[in-house]
């Protein structure tokens, strides 16, 4: 079916005020949540927004985007669950004509080009993964003793979110490559998922000192989380005291990432900043609620290529911790 | 094809259970067109010899002949297969489904439609109707089991494996919950069966049907045949002493019963269901049993049920020990120390996956319970191991699954388990179904010596004579009401039959 | 035999009978006196188009529950056949193609071999179930597991290496998954349809067939079941293959309707499933269940989770209301078995 | 009844009586064969560490399930009582405190505290399907769903909004999650120590309790405990009451023992816990199980997770391994089961 265009008059309400539907693709993800509530608090004032939960499925979030549509809602947001079904929510958008910001994942270029009316904001996935690396080559090169067996070769375990989760792989790939393409072999000594979880990190990471022990020369972590779990199980075999030490490197900066940065049991993480990607997708979609054309006086951000809003991510380390606050 | 003496024979059957050897070299041999009756007591292997035959178990050794020929049964379809039906002790209903899905389950009729094959409800329908009519049997095809009595769903039991048109047809207990008439027609079935050469394996307690319908008699003892004799040089006494192997004198257990002051008192209990007890009202004295007659649908075990507070009553009083009591819940009966020995055992009665000791204590665990909530343990297994001998049940030991137990003697431990809360007042709705004589007269014992020591009775019964020679007092009831009390001591089967039809027109 | 009377009391009994009828009614009552405009025939669409995959997923589930059994491994049997069918049925020019040089398929090929592999999986867990006496909870649960680990070895090939699948053929997300019959309002999805297909289809099997007939005999008394000569084993072969092949099929429709699929599709869809059909009657002890109660089950949760986004609950709250609306439903349709003795 | 002499029968139902002992056993010597160094005293160690919480939730588990029931809300739980117990205990100097300006309280107040949270959840449970007679399956449903709901809006509250609980007290993490009596690898965690005692308490519980008594005798045959005159509702509101208690306690340890807590804590541990059970030999329909058997369930898990792991197994490799191992593992101890025909 199709409506009529001129939408946003026929909810009754003064135009002023645009509804905007956003979906978030799973409420319980630290990082998502830092993001849901930017988008609230830059709603305030500016527009109503409708938050609802796609619950990590991605039919779940098809099913609420026809709801939004159903709703004649003015715009919609959309974190993508799988960034494969942009396609057929832009379809159905466009059917509807409603206009679509996705933010934090990016949907493909032949997607992003099926209509005029979509827009991307995001960070780029493999920059956090060739951060982490990056912070683990600055290590190694000002402290030669983490090269524990003098072999000129990184030993390191890899713990893993959630198998087939573009952050996981883009994560896993890009830091061992930031590694290698800094000079420095790199050597999986293990490499195992636990689930973005920090309990289960905590147990994975004892079976693999149990099996590799002290040939483990750095943790990478594909989030803070599962670094602080990491980092528990490190403690429980004597690490971080008596100057036993492991660097391990995570992504999110989480409140509990950058305590464990000030501990000193943290090597480092990435920043996603979520403030800024909540703002600029909020901002885009209620200017393309009022049918407006994006730009950087409307939205007060860069517009890249006529879709996209790119949103750096941050390293960092106990050095610049209040970038991060 | 030359005709064999035996339709059927089972030769050197032996079959070995965890801790029990339930048959030990074990024959049967059936001739076509005859009723084999097999005897022996609770735990004898009877019910386990059948389950060899009908592909339940697999015996260890043994080989089974059917017209001469040797078989194989792998699983129950063999035996029904080979002509094989059988009416199982333990009723195997599917009571959320119809009585006609019931009787037709495994060869339900079909009908084609196209390419499909499809269940043909009218035929199924009819064809129900057809053999209910043969068989003089009043059952709707299209209720739903579980709404009905235990006998009505005997009777479908019995229509299920007649309706096989098999050549042997297994009767393992077929009576235990019918009444007479039932009882009657299910002889004329029999006899009927055996005119069209059918033969008959048939399993019972009750030495009267015994005598009374079989041509030859097979008696076990401990897993082990004793003998096969002709049903006419067969009497009562030798029945038993070859059963039990010893002689049993009298068949009740002699009673001085001197009834004290009244126990309790029904005034006007009514049910709320429209076919429900209406307006009993009774006296329940000290020292005395009072027996309770009717037939099946007599509104007895409700009316007890509603006295133990499983069922909810509209009005009426109970008075126990002249005190105006509520009983709510089992839990304020065994507050008045009332006991209730229920109708159906597998039902409300045996936990079945769990050993004799918790079955037996289950009700009474109060008095176990140390100062510190633990139970003490030692004091349980003695009562148990007590009651295990006291009441001569069968098993290998007080950890035994009861469910491994034969029926009768699952019984006694559901006996067991109430007499250990020594209740004051003791009901027991049917309480030898199932039992075998010699564990019969032990019961009665049991029963006897209890009213001896001041305890109070309620025995439902179906056996008349059981009920003529146990009770002090017998209370007929018919369709929900008291229809009288047979006080005197010269009761009659007569006088009984009268007053359970007072009411029916 | 008699027939009850018609009185006050059978009036009670009748509403008790259709409980959960009233308490779909009610539901939409309810969240339609909160937001009138949400009694439109577009969100009835909507909710039956929700609905779809999930009556399919539930009535795989009720032959199941039916016989007494469970069946866990239903979600990643999903996800399975949603990877599957998708890897299979992407366009040409899609630059990252699962099957790089592969011909274009006529669309019932990957779609059969996707429930073809839920078949599979479900002929598994039967023989698991009959011939080694496994429990359904534990068969299940092992290849819930182990589905999941073989999807995403799957998913995780080259040149795919667990990217998301997207680039579907259009006669697959289009035409199939998101086309209709009708104009406007006044049409309804294919996948409507083939959920309705599939309800019928199984409401024959339940009420005019051996197969079904057998399956409640075994969920209601198994040993009536082996005496009557049933034989089992082949019963639960078929029963658990059924299951597997309609989740299979409701796999392939997630993928079209989504366009896309990834090895974590249909995580956790059993428990919905299960609870969509407890809430519609079914017994979790088996015995027990019809297809029209299966239905409205699965409807009482689109309703809610549709009528609750709806109307604007926010998801936490969401949650608390849904968890006690279930409770509630079940606490009110129960009473129906509750016969006062 | 003539008593059997010893033969060589006995020793084969000895074997099958343990069957699930030796496959625990067969587990570990596998591998150690693949990796001998896998037999230490410190794998050990591990695994019992890591099994510990699992235990204390399969304990509470077991409780349901003996009585016939199921409980769904176990994760979630352990979920709740671990954001709760970890809100209250941090550190003062952390940035990002739950609650800003509380003073530092007694490490024994906000475990209390969790662990009647859960309490009062099993309780709610336990009443709704005593009392309004609602399916366990459905009751649990209902308020696994709602105690999430409750627990992410606790957790989103301002200012914490959903950000992980992080910067817990020393005297919760160091001394209580990691701590332990004796040195190196000679040396027992407390969180196994308390494990132990959960599991010596829940034994006598079961064994020497008349509430244990009355437990398997309603999952053993719900009708025979009314008329023995158990007070099945109280039993029941007690069962899951004892198990959500104990699922608070695992949920206080696994953040102790994680050093934080998120909503999302728990998440499908009753899965876990379940499939322990049944592996242990609990049966699903009730009046089956003993506190060794669930004990060894949950160590077969913990082998298999932690064993896969040390041998480097891949993790889709690891979920197929670990769903064949899970079915086998019952096909073989259900044997014991299996009458003879
Ligand atoms: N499945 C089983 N497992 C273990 N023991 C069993 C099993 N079935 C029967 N038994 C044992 O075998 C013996 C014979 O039992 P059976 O049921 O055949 O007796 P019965 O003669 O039919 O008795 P009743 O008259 O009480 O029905 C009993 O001791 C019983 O405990
Ligand atoms: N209309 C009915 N609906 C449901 N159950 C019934 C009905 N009629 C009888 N029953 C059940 O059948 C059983 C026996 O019926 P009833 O109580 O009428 O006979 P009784 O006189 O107690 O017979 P018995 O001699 O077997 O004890 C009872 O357990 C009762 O619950
Ligand atoms: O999907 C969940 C994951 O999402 C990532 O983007 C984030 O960095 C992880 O911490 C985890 O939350
Ligand atoms: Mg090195
Ligand atoms: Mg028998």
């Amino acid at each position: 079916g199709s409506t009529s265009t001129t939408s946003s008059s026929s909810s009754g309400t003064s135009d002023k005020k645009p509804t905007i539907g956003v979906a978030i693709y799973k409420f319980d993800d630290t990082f998502m949540t830092g993001v849901r509530n930017a988008i609230s608090n830059a709603a305030q004032g500016k527009a109503t927004v409708d938050i609802v939960d796609s619950q990590n499925s991605q039919p779940t979030q098809n099913d609420k985007v026809d709801l939004f549509i159903n709703k004649k809602v003015n715009a919609l947001a959309i974190n993508p669950v799988d960034l494969t079904a942009a396609g057929v929510i832009i379809d159905k958008a466009k059917a509807a004509n409603t206009p679509v910001v996705f933010f934090n994942r990016e949907p493909q270029t032949n997607d992003m080009n099926k209509w005029d009316k979509v827009y991307y904001v995001g960070a780029k996935a493999e920059e956090s993964g060739i951060m982490q690396g990056q912070i683990l080559v600055d290590y190694w090169k000002a402290h030669p003793e983490m090269d524990k067996n003098k072999d000129g070769v990184m030993d390191i375990v890899m713990l893993q979110g959630e198998p087939g989760h573009q952050d996981a792989i883009a994560r896993t790939k890009y830091s061992v490559k930031a590694i290698e393409d800094a000079g420095i072999k790199v050597n999986i000594l293990a490499q195992d998922t636990a689930m973005w979880d920090r309990s289960k990190a905590q147990d994975k990471m004892a079976a693999f000192l149990g099996s590799h022990g002290d040939k483990i020369e750095a943790v990478l972590a594909n989030n803070d989380d599962m670094a602080l779990g990491a980092i528990e199980a490190l403690k429980a075999k004597g690490y971080f005291t008596n100057n036993k030490y492991m660097p391990v490197v995570g992504v999110d900066a989480t409140a509990p990432g950058l305590q464990a940065l000030k501990d000193g049991t943290l090597l480092g993480t990435v920043l996603n900043d979520a403030k800024n990607q909540g703002a600029a997708t909020l901002n885009l979609a209620v200017a393309l609620a009022k049918g407006l054309t994006p730009s950087k006086d409307n939205t007060g951000y860069d517009i890249t290529d006529g879709k996209y809003v790119w949103v750096p991510y941050k390293k960092i380390t106990k050095a610049n911790i209040a970038d991060a606050q | 094809m030359p005709e064999n003496e035996f339709l059927l024979e089972m030769q050197n059957i032996s079959k070995e259970f965890p801790g029990v050897k339930a048959l030990d070299n074990v024959t049967l041999q059936v001739r076509p067109g005859t009723v084999h009756s097999l005897m022996g007591e609770n735990g004898a292997g009877k019910s386990t010899l059948m389950k060899c035959l009908f592909g339940i178990y697999k015996p260890d050794a043994g080989e089974i002949l059917l017209n001469g020929k040797t078989i194989e049964i792998e699983n129950s379809r063999a035996a029904l297969d080979h002509g094989i039906s059988m009416i199982h002790q333990e009723l195997h209903p599917v009571p959320r489904r119809s009585v006609m899905e019931n009787l037709w389950l495994g060869r339900f009729p079909l009908t084609k439609i196209g390419p499909l094959k499809l269940i043909d409800d009218k035929r199924m329908y009819e064809d129900s109707m057809t053999i209910f009519k043969d068989l003089e049997m009043d059952l709707d095809p299209r209720v739903l089991v579980g709404s009905l009595s235990v006998s009505k769903i005997q009777s479908i039991e019995i229509a299920k494996a007649v309706s096989y048109q098999a050549k042997v047809i297994v009767m393992d207990e077929p009576t235990s919950s019918l009444t007479g008439n039932e009882v009657e027609q299910l002889f004329k079935i029999i006899r009927s069966l055996k005119k069209r050469g059918v033969s008959i394996i048939y399993i019972s307690h009750k030495i009267e049907e015994i005598l009374e319908i079989s041509d030859e008699v097979t008696i076990m003892r401990d897993g082990q045949r004793i003998g096969s004799w002709p049903a006419a040089e067969l009497t009562t006494n030798l029945i038993i002493s070859k059963m039990v192997g010893r002689d049993l004198a009298q068949r009740y257990p002699e009673r001085h019963h001197a009834p004290g002051e009244t126990v309790l008192r029904v005034e006007g209990l009514t049910s709320p269901f429209p076919k429900g007890f209406k307006d009993v009202s009774f006296d329940l004295r000290q020292g005395e049993i009072l027996g309770i007659g009717g037939l099946v649908g007599a509104q007895r075990t409700e009316l007890i049920e509603a006295l133990f507070g499983l069922r909810t009553v509209s009005s009426g009083k109970i008075f126990v020990k002249g005190k105006h009591v509520k009983i709510k819940s089992p839990i304020d009966a065994k507050k008045h120390k009332i006991a209730l020995l229920t109708e159906e055992r597998r039902a409300t009665g045996i936990f079945p996956v769990l050993p004799i000791v918790e079955n037996t204590v289950m009700a009474n665990m109060n008095r176990y319970i140390s100062p510190y909530f633990l139970l003490k343990q030692q004091a349980m297994s003695l009562d148990v191991q007590h009651s295990i001998n006291q009441m001569r049940i069968k098993t290998p030991s007080a950890k035994t699954q009861i469910k491994n137990l034969s029926g009768g003697n699952q019984q006694k431990v559901l006996i067991a388990r109430w007499l250990l809360t020594e209740p004051e007042i003791l009901m027991l709705d049917e309480p030898t179904r199932g039992i075998d004589v010699g564990a019969k007269f032990e019961i009665y014992s049991i029963i006897t010596e209890l009213v001896q020591q001041g305890k109070s009775i309620i025995m439902i019964s179906s056996e008349m004579p059981e009920l003529i020679g146990m009770s002090d007092r017998i209370m007929v009831m018919c369709e929900g009401r008291m229809s009288g009390i047979l006080e005197e001591e010269n009761k009659t089967e007569e006088d009984i039959m009268h007053l359970a039809t007072k009411f029916m027109v | 035999m008699t027939t009850k009377d018609v009185s006050s009391k059978n009036i009670g009994s009748f509403f008790f009978q259709y409980a959960i009828y009233f308490v779909l009614v009610i539901l939409i009552l309810g969240i339609a006196v909160i937001d009138p405009s949400f009694l439109s025939l577009s969100s009835f669409r909507d909710i039956l188009l929700q609905s779809s995959t999930r009556a399919i997923i539930a009535l795989g589930a009720a032959f199941v529950l039916i016989t007494g059994g469970v069946d866990l491994s239903a979600g990643r049997m999903v996800g399975f056949a949603a990877v599957l069918s998708a890897s299979m049925l992407q366009i040409q020019e899609y630059s990252h193609r699962f099957y790089p040089g592969m011909p274009n398929l006529p669309l019932l090929v990957p779609v059969l071999i996707a429930i073809f592999a839920g078949l599979l999986v479900g002929i598994i867990n039967g023989a698991i179930i009959a011939w080694f006496s496994v429990p359904p909870f534990i068969a299940t649960l092992g290849s819930m597991v182990a589905v999941y680990g073989l999807n995403s070895l799957y998913f995780d090939m080259k040149p795919n290496q667990s990217q998301p699948i997207g680039g579907l053929r259009p006669d697959f997300t289009t035409d199939l998954g998101s086309g209709y019959i009708g104009t406007g309002v006044y049409s309804i999805p294919y996948i409507v349809i083939i959920a309705l297909i599939v309800a019928l289809i199984v409401w024959v099997i339940f009420n005019k067939t051996r197969l079904g007939k057998s399956m409640y005999a075994i969920g209601g008394n198994i040993q009536a079941a082996i005496v009557s000569g049933i034989n089992v084993k082949r019963v639960l072969l078929y029963v658990y293959a059924i299951a597997g092949a309609l989740y299979g099929l409701a796999g392939v429709m997630e993928a079209a309707r989504t366009g896309g699929a990834t090895n974590n599709y249909g995580n956790m869809y059993e428990l919905d499933a299960i609870a969509a059909c407890v809430v519609g009657g079914v017994s979790t002890a088996g015995g027990i269940g019809t297809v029209p109660g299966v239905l409205v089950g699965v409807l009482i949760f689109g309703v809610i989770n549709y009528g609750l986004t709806y109307i604007g609950v926010s998801p936490y709250w969401q949650l608390i209301i849904k968890g006690l609306i279930i409770i509630a439903a079940v606490a009110f349709d129960i009473r129906k078995y509750l016969t006062k003795k």
